[in-house]
């Protein structure tokens, strides 16, 4: 038994996880219309390679990755491209992004698969391309890409290889029953891993010890392979990143850092399945497994789903009673979203679709006033002062919020789960999140018009000077030539200087097409500004709109008459 | 800043820009010594002749003081005044100079004074000056009174009591006793009591305010919206 | 000559007081002159929190202007574009009560927007080249122009001197990236808040 | 209905504010009974009567504020800060002295700095310091314990209190007598031992003082259910207790004429529980991080034994709590704890360097 660390703070609600455990990973037959988003990932979305119409085959590249932090799509079936544009996708938005839409032809043809029986003997470098070609990213929620995570590069070697297998959140078991029931390729897994990094002395699972027959199912894979499976005591959130490594090595990750600064790399257990697959059986990310639970559905059970379907699929597949149900939600009750469209796919981060009845999950209470009980700070992994934070975020106290580390946030929601008050605690830090950082990007810009601004003030500055020197210059020497040649060559001097401007003069017809174009632009515009007038007069808009059209109206006709004067002149 | 009407001076002290319930100056007096009517006035007084006083003479100076030394003669043309009104008090109403005691001399500390001597009577005609001295004292003391009154009604029940001290033997039985005899309720004779009335003070006149100002926003008519605009740009052709 | 003033204690008082004044008066002077402030860093602060949109929208020939005035004493409510949140921060920087914004100067936009050129109705005047406070205009004469969008600081400027009308103010286009969580609504009244809702309240009933 | 947005997290926990302050107005209970076992039914009156005015009075003042009454009501804090008041108030005190008490508390102390959770001090005890002030005579008159009564003599009835609160404004005979405080105040130059053998009040007693005791252990077992219950944390009473005790012990003085009296006597005498587990645990007045509030208990501790010991009234819980409200930003500001992936503790007010 290793030693484990304790995280402070943290919550125990009601686990629910029985439910979806009592069958094994079941599948679902294969959805009409599969709606692949672009977007899987953190970074760039992809870049789809395909066009409408184009015949794919289940595990056949459909997007490239943009740039370096982003990661490559598969077809999760084959069929044909219908479309490529933006549907509902898995985020708290609820906004639409791209995806490109893949109507099943019904036989799940695979494209040629060509795995590494001997990964020992292959290069890490080759290994991390072909898991970058396979398109994983981490599987536990935030889907980092996985192949840009494992790049070498580091600032110092990987000493420590921890596998979350922690999975804290209440009804999710994707993870557990991917790990009863597939040990052995997820061991195979770690072991590229490992072989990817260099072979670190120290790769831990990190596995709570709510989940015994997980833990059995390891033991006998990882005997003499130098992997440790280390069990501590549940509790929500030991399976955020840092908290993991706290509790795994006593250490903590500095505010800021990645885990690879401390020579340490977090890499989520459903992932290493994925790589395992991608590298051994050649076959790129195209489906996960994801829990299905929640009294809403009368099936509560582990699916592996193509990612792509879409969740009215599985819902329905479950007997879904949209009645009972008081959301859906992506993900477990604590950190995961509510999804606002059936028509949402699976995506590579969906560990659970969560439909909980009322009476399971009831609907938000109204909140209630702080009263600074102080529960939220007991709950906070990060011991951060939930109460205080909330207070600045009202207050918008930018400064304060961050001199109280509101960054070092996990947004894990232990804080509203304790809230005596239905404070949406979690909800204010993320809106102050985003407002400080958009106030960080608008600085930014402010500054970079300054300068443009101030540069351009010089400029003109510097122009007017330079016009000034010349202009004095000219003066100069015309008076030296009038010094030195008399009076007779002034004659010529003026006689040359106006054949220059009537040289440059542009021809009177030039110029009466000019002012001809001029005037016919301004009745243009008199036009305009009368018919803007008149609809809003039509539509009785109100008085202070009118004032302003009418305004912009005689502006208009003035304009107008100075360039018909200009014309009339001109004529003459 | 020059041109001040005589309206304006008089709003501005007695109300807009009153010294105790707007700037919250010399609160210390203000808080300390109105437990009773007699008080409040008699500090009132003392501080409102100061008021005129240094008002007057600041103005009279004011062109031939320089601008690094102001202050300090500004305070001694106060704290010479504050003298003179504590020697008066001291020959014409010994007991209720007895009574307010060090909150006499502490005159010369009240920032309303040197407030005005140094915004207003520094800038401005003598008569001018004069007038807002006597506004501005008149302001101060209204609130002194307000609160006198109202503390010693709540705190012991009588209304002027021993006015004697100010006005003579003739004002002996001017006590009103309005809730009996026995009555206390001695929180409101104490400093807390005064910060509580005077609040209560501060949000009365704010809210009249806010009443008038409402008005006044619903006749004025709607601005043109964007009709101070310029061109940063216009320099160029 | 000093037994006499000793004596008087009248005249000893007025010599002691006048002496005192006479050295705090030195004192004070001196102090004046070698703790003068060079500068005004204030103006800097000021101009740190305007939004920098170059718009002209208060009346000054650019954002710095507005500072240097509002460093004078002029009012601060006369930003639209950096609205109600840039009138608080120099309120709080300023130590002053912030007024709402002035209508006079222009309304907050609720959405940030940029200037678009229609490229084929661009005549390449060069004029709105000229008008743009941050060369975010890019062309050449008798050449199509375009806005750079990442410079652009929706000042609105280039609209007017378009001789074809062909800018159009488009609001800036927020995807998923951009999307953020609003702020849940305040659960209760702070002290503050009362006195807008009382506002809004008798404006309702007015 | 089933899809919408609703931000995470989704599941919450069991407790919500009104359960709380429920929980605390139970809590109060083993107290209230001790108190009216030997002190009569003046409590119990004064504890209805505060109630009643603290509810209508909150209502008013919400309805007057333009917000939801019922949902504010609903939250119970103005029943818990009406209890807690009509505690602390002397057994059949007039009807007035309850009621003014209970309308600052409610009106002043809490609503007019912006209703619960804004309040920047202990409202039950700026009511009770409020009345304490203006009425010294009504305030010091207490009941003299049940066993303590001369013989014959025996607490007014319940109808009977009910007609001296609401109809005597004369303090009562007979069954008057002082607190175990205020003998020790009153007791110059005797010794402790002195003291505990004259005054019946003490020789009578198990641990500190007739009744008195008994009103104390009443609040720490109430307290001690809270604390289980996990409504606050221990560091804020706990810490008061040890520095109380600690303070009376330093100044034990061997039970000379000069001693203020014994640990045992401080803590259980006054309002040392009640103020441990009932006042200084109100979170909104008080620090928040768990070293603030060790530091919050330790000063309410410390100054109560000194305003008991050489001050002007006899015991000090409110004064002590009301200024150690005035401390608690401060504390706060100094006491942030460590945040993960933090070397150092931050202060509240430093700057970010840019």
């Amino acid at each position: 038994m290793r030693q484990t660390w304790v995280t402070p703070g943290g919550v125990h609600p009601p686990e629910n996880k029985d439910q979806s455990l009592t069958q094994p990973i079941g599948s679902l037959p294969i959805p009409e219309k599969l709606v692949v988003p672009l977007g899987q990932h953190i970074g760039a979305p992809a870049i789809a390679c395909v066009t409408v119409g184009d015949r794919v085959l289940k595990g056949q590249k459909i997007a490239d990755p943009a740039g370096t932090i982003s990661a490559a799509i598969h077809a999760p079936t084959s069929g044909t491209i219908t479309a490529i544009e933006a549907r509902p996708v898995a985020h708290s938005s609820g906004m639409n992004a791209l995806c490109v839409e893949i109507t099943s032809d019904g036989k799940d043809q695979w494209i040629d698969k060509s795995g590494i029986s001997d990964f020992e003997h292959t290069s890490p470098k080759a290994l991390l391309s072909i898991i970058t070609e396979a398109g994983i990213a981490g599987m536990g929620g935030a889907g980092f890409p996985t192949s840009v995570k494992l790049n070498p590069g580091f600032k110092r070697p990987i000493d420590t290889l921890i596998i979350n297998a922690t999975e804290c959140e209440p009804y999710i078991t994707a993870d557990d029953s991917l790990i009863r029931e597939r040990a052995e390729e997820i061991v195979e897994g770690i072991r590229i891993l490992s072989h990817i990094l260099g072979n670190p002395h120290n790769i831990m699972i990190g596995i709570e010890n709510n989940k015994p027959e997980a833990i059995k199912a390891l033991e006998p894979h990882t005997k003499d392979t130098g992997i440790n499976v280390v069990s501590f005591p549940a509790k929500y959130p030991s399976g955020g990143e840092k908290q993991l490594i706290y509790i795994l090595t006593g250490k903590e990750l500095p505010s800021g850092n990645i885990p690879a600064d401390i020579g340490m790399l977090c890499v989520n257990i459903g992932t290493t399945h994925a790589i395992k697959r991608a590298v051994v059986d050649g076959e790129p990310l195209v489906s996960r497994v994801t829990t299905m639970t929640g009294e809403a559905c009368e099936i509560n059970r582990n699916y592996d789903v193509l990612i792509g379907t879409p969740v009215e699929h599985l819902l329905n597949h479950n007997n879904f009673d949209a009645q009972r149900c008081s959301r859906v939600i992506m993900g477990g009750p604590m950190m995961g979203f509510s999804l606002t469209s059936k028509l949402i796919p699976i995506v590579k981060t969906t560990n659970c679709i969560l439909a909980p009845s009322v009476e399971e999950i009831p609907h938000n209470e109204p909140a209630q006033p702080c009263i600074r009980c102080g529960m939220c700070a007991e709950a906070c992994p990060a011991s951060l002062l939930p109460q205080q934070l909330l207070w600045y975020s009202q207050a918008k106290d930018h400064e304060r919020l961050q001199s109280h580390n509101l960054f070092d946030c996990i947004e894990c929601g232990a804080c509203s789960y304790v809230c005596p008050s239905n404070i949406p605690l979690v909800q204010h830090y993320r809106s102050s999140k985003s407002d400080i950082k958009k106030a960080q990007e608008e600085k930014v810009k402010s500054t970079q018009a300054r300068e443009r601004f101030e540069f351009r003030q010089q400029r003109i500055e510097l122009a007017e000077k330079e016009r000034e020197a010349k202009r004095a210059a000219r003066r100069e020497a015309a008076k030296q030539a009038k010094a030195s040649s008399g009076t007779d060559s002034m004659a010529d001097i003026v006689a040359a200087a106006q054949a220059r401007t009537a040289a440059k003069k542009t021809s009177p017809e030039q110029e009466l097409a000019k002012l001809e174009r001029a005037v016919s632009s301004a009745e243009m515009r008199v036009q305009k500004a009368q018919d803007k007038l008149d609809t809003a007069s039509a539509n009785s808009e109100t008085d202070e709109k009118i004032n302003i059209l009418s305004a912009a109206l005689s502006g208009a006709q003035q304009k107008l008459e100075k360039a018909k004067t200009r014309l009339a002149e001109h004529s003459n | 800043m020059s041109n001040v009407s005589l309206s304006e001076v008089t709003k501005n002290g007695l109300w807009t820009n009153n010294p105790a319930l707007v700037q919250l100056l010399g609160l210390c007096p203000l808080l300390a010594v109105t437990g009773t009517v007699v008080n409040a006035l008699g500090l009132g007084l003392a501080t409102m002749m100061v008021l005129i006083g240094s008002n007057i003479i600041v103005s009279l100076i004011r062109h031939h003081v320089s601008d690094a030394v102001r202050l300090p003669v500004f305070v001694i043309i106060i704290a010479t005044f504050v003298t003179c009104a504590e020697l008066v008090m001291k020959a014409f109403t010994y007991e209720l100079y007895q009574i307010l005691g060090i909150f006499i001399p502490l005159i010369v500390t009240n920032c309303a004074i040197l407030g005005r001597a140094e915004a207003f009577a520094s800038k401005q005609p003598v008569g001018m000056a004069a007038v807002d001295g006597f506004m501005m004292g008149l302001g101060f003391l209204m609130v002194l009174i307000c609160l006198g009154a109202l503390r010693e009604l709540l705190g012991q029940g009588t209304l002027l009591a021993d006015m004697q001290l100010l006005f003579g033997p003739t004002a002996e039985n001017w006590t009103l006793r309005p809730f009996g005899e026995g009555y206390s309720f001695l929180i409101a004779i104490l400093p807390p009591g005064a910060f509580l009335v005077m609040g209560f003070l501060m949000a009365i006149k704010n809210a009249i305010d806010w009443q008038i100002k409402l008005k006044a926003e619903a006749d004025k008519p709607a601005p043109i919206k964007g009709a101070k605009r310029i061109r940063t740009t216009g320099h160029i052709s | 000559m000093l037994d006499f003033i000793i004596q008087q204690p009248i005249i000893a008082a007025l010599v002691a007081l006048a002496g005192l004044g006479i050295i705090f008066g030195a004192l004070l002077g001196f102090a004046a002159e070698k703790f003068k402030i060079e500068g005004d860093p204030v103006i800097d602060q000021i101009d740190e929190l305007l939004p920098q949109t170059q718009c002209g929208q208060c009346g000054f020939p650019g954002c710095r202007p507005y500072a240097q005035s509002i460093a004078d004493g002029d009012d601060i409510n006369k930003c639209p574009p950096g609205g109600q949140s840039t009138i608080n921060a120099i309120a709080s920087l300023l130590d002053v009560p912030a007024p709402e914004l002035d209508q006079e100067h222009g309304e907050e936009a609720e959405v940030k927007s940029v200037a678009y050129i229609r490229e084929d109705e661009c005549i390449g005047c060069t004029k709105c080249i000229q008008a743009c406070p941050v060369d975010a205009i890019l062309g050449a004469a008798k050449l199509m122009h375009t806005v750079i969008v990442d410079e652009c600081t929706g000042c609105d400027l280039c609209v007017e001197p378009c001789p074809v009308d062909c800018i159009d103010m488009l609001p800036v286009e927020t995807g998923i990236k951009q999307w953020q969580w609003s702020a849940p609504p305040l659960p209760n009244g702070l002290i503050a808040t009362d006195r807008t809702q009382s506002h809004s309240n008798h404006e309702g009933a007015a | 209905m089933a899809f919408k947005q609703v931000t995470s997290p989704h599941a919450h926990g069991a407790q919500n504010t009104a359960k709380v302050m429920q929980l605390v107005v139970w809590a109060t209970i083993p107290g209230l009974i001790a108190l009216t076992w030997h002190f009569g039914w003046g409590s119990l009156i004064n504890v209805v009567l505060a109630s009643i005015t603290a509810v209508v009075s909150e209502a008013l003042i919400l309805k007057m504020r333009n917000r939801p009454v019922w949902f504010y009501l609903g939250d119970y804090s103005a029943v818990v800060t009406a209890v807690l008041l009509g505690l602390a108030l002397p057994p059949l005190c007039p009807w007035w002295v309850v009621v003014v008490g209970t309308l600052f508390s409610v009106v002043i102390a809490k609503q007019l700095f912006g209703g619960l959770g804004y309040n920047p001090f202990n409202p039950a005890m700026v009511g009770y310091v409020v009345v304490l002030i203006s009425f010294p005579v009504e305030m010091t008159t207490w009941v003299a314990p049940l066993a303590l009564l001369p013989e014959g003599v025996a607490h007014p009835d319940f109808l009977e209190s009910l007609k001296l609160v609401f109809f005597s404004a004369s303090p009562m005979d007979g069954v008057t007598g002082a607190t175990p405080l205020d003998s020790f105040k009153h007791a110059a130059g005797l010794t402790v031992e002195q003291i505990y053998q004259q005054d019946s009040l003490f020789s009578q007693a198990m641990f500190a003082g007739v009744g008195w005791e008994w009103v104390n252990l009443g609040f720490l077992a109430g307290g001690i259910l809270l604390l289980c219950s996990r409504v606050f944390t221990w560091h804020g009473p706990v810490a008061m207790l040890v520095a109380l005790a600690l303070m009376s012990l330093i100044f034990w003085d061997s039970g000379s004429s000069q001693s203020p009296g014994s640990p045992l006597m401080h803590l259980l005498s006054g309002a040392s529980m009640m103020g441990a587990f009932f006042i200084l645990t109100d979170p909104v007045s008080s620090a928040v991080s768990h070293r603030g509030r060790l530091i919050y208990g330790a000063l309410i501790g410390i100054l109560v034994f000194i305003i008991r010991s050489w001050g002007n009234y006899p015991d000090a819980v409110a004064f002590a709590v009301l200024l150690a409200n005035f401390t608690a930003p401060f504390i706060d500001n100094y006491t942030l704890p460590r945040t993960y992936g933090h070397t150092d503790r931050r202060k509240a007010t430093e700057r970010l360097e840019d």
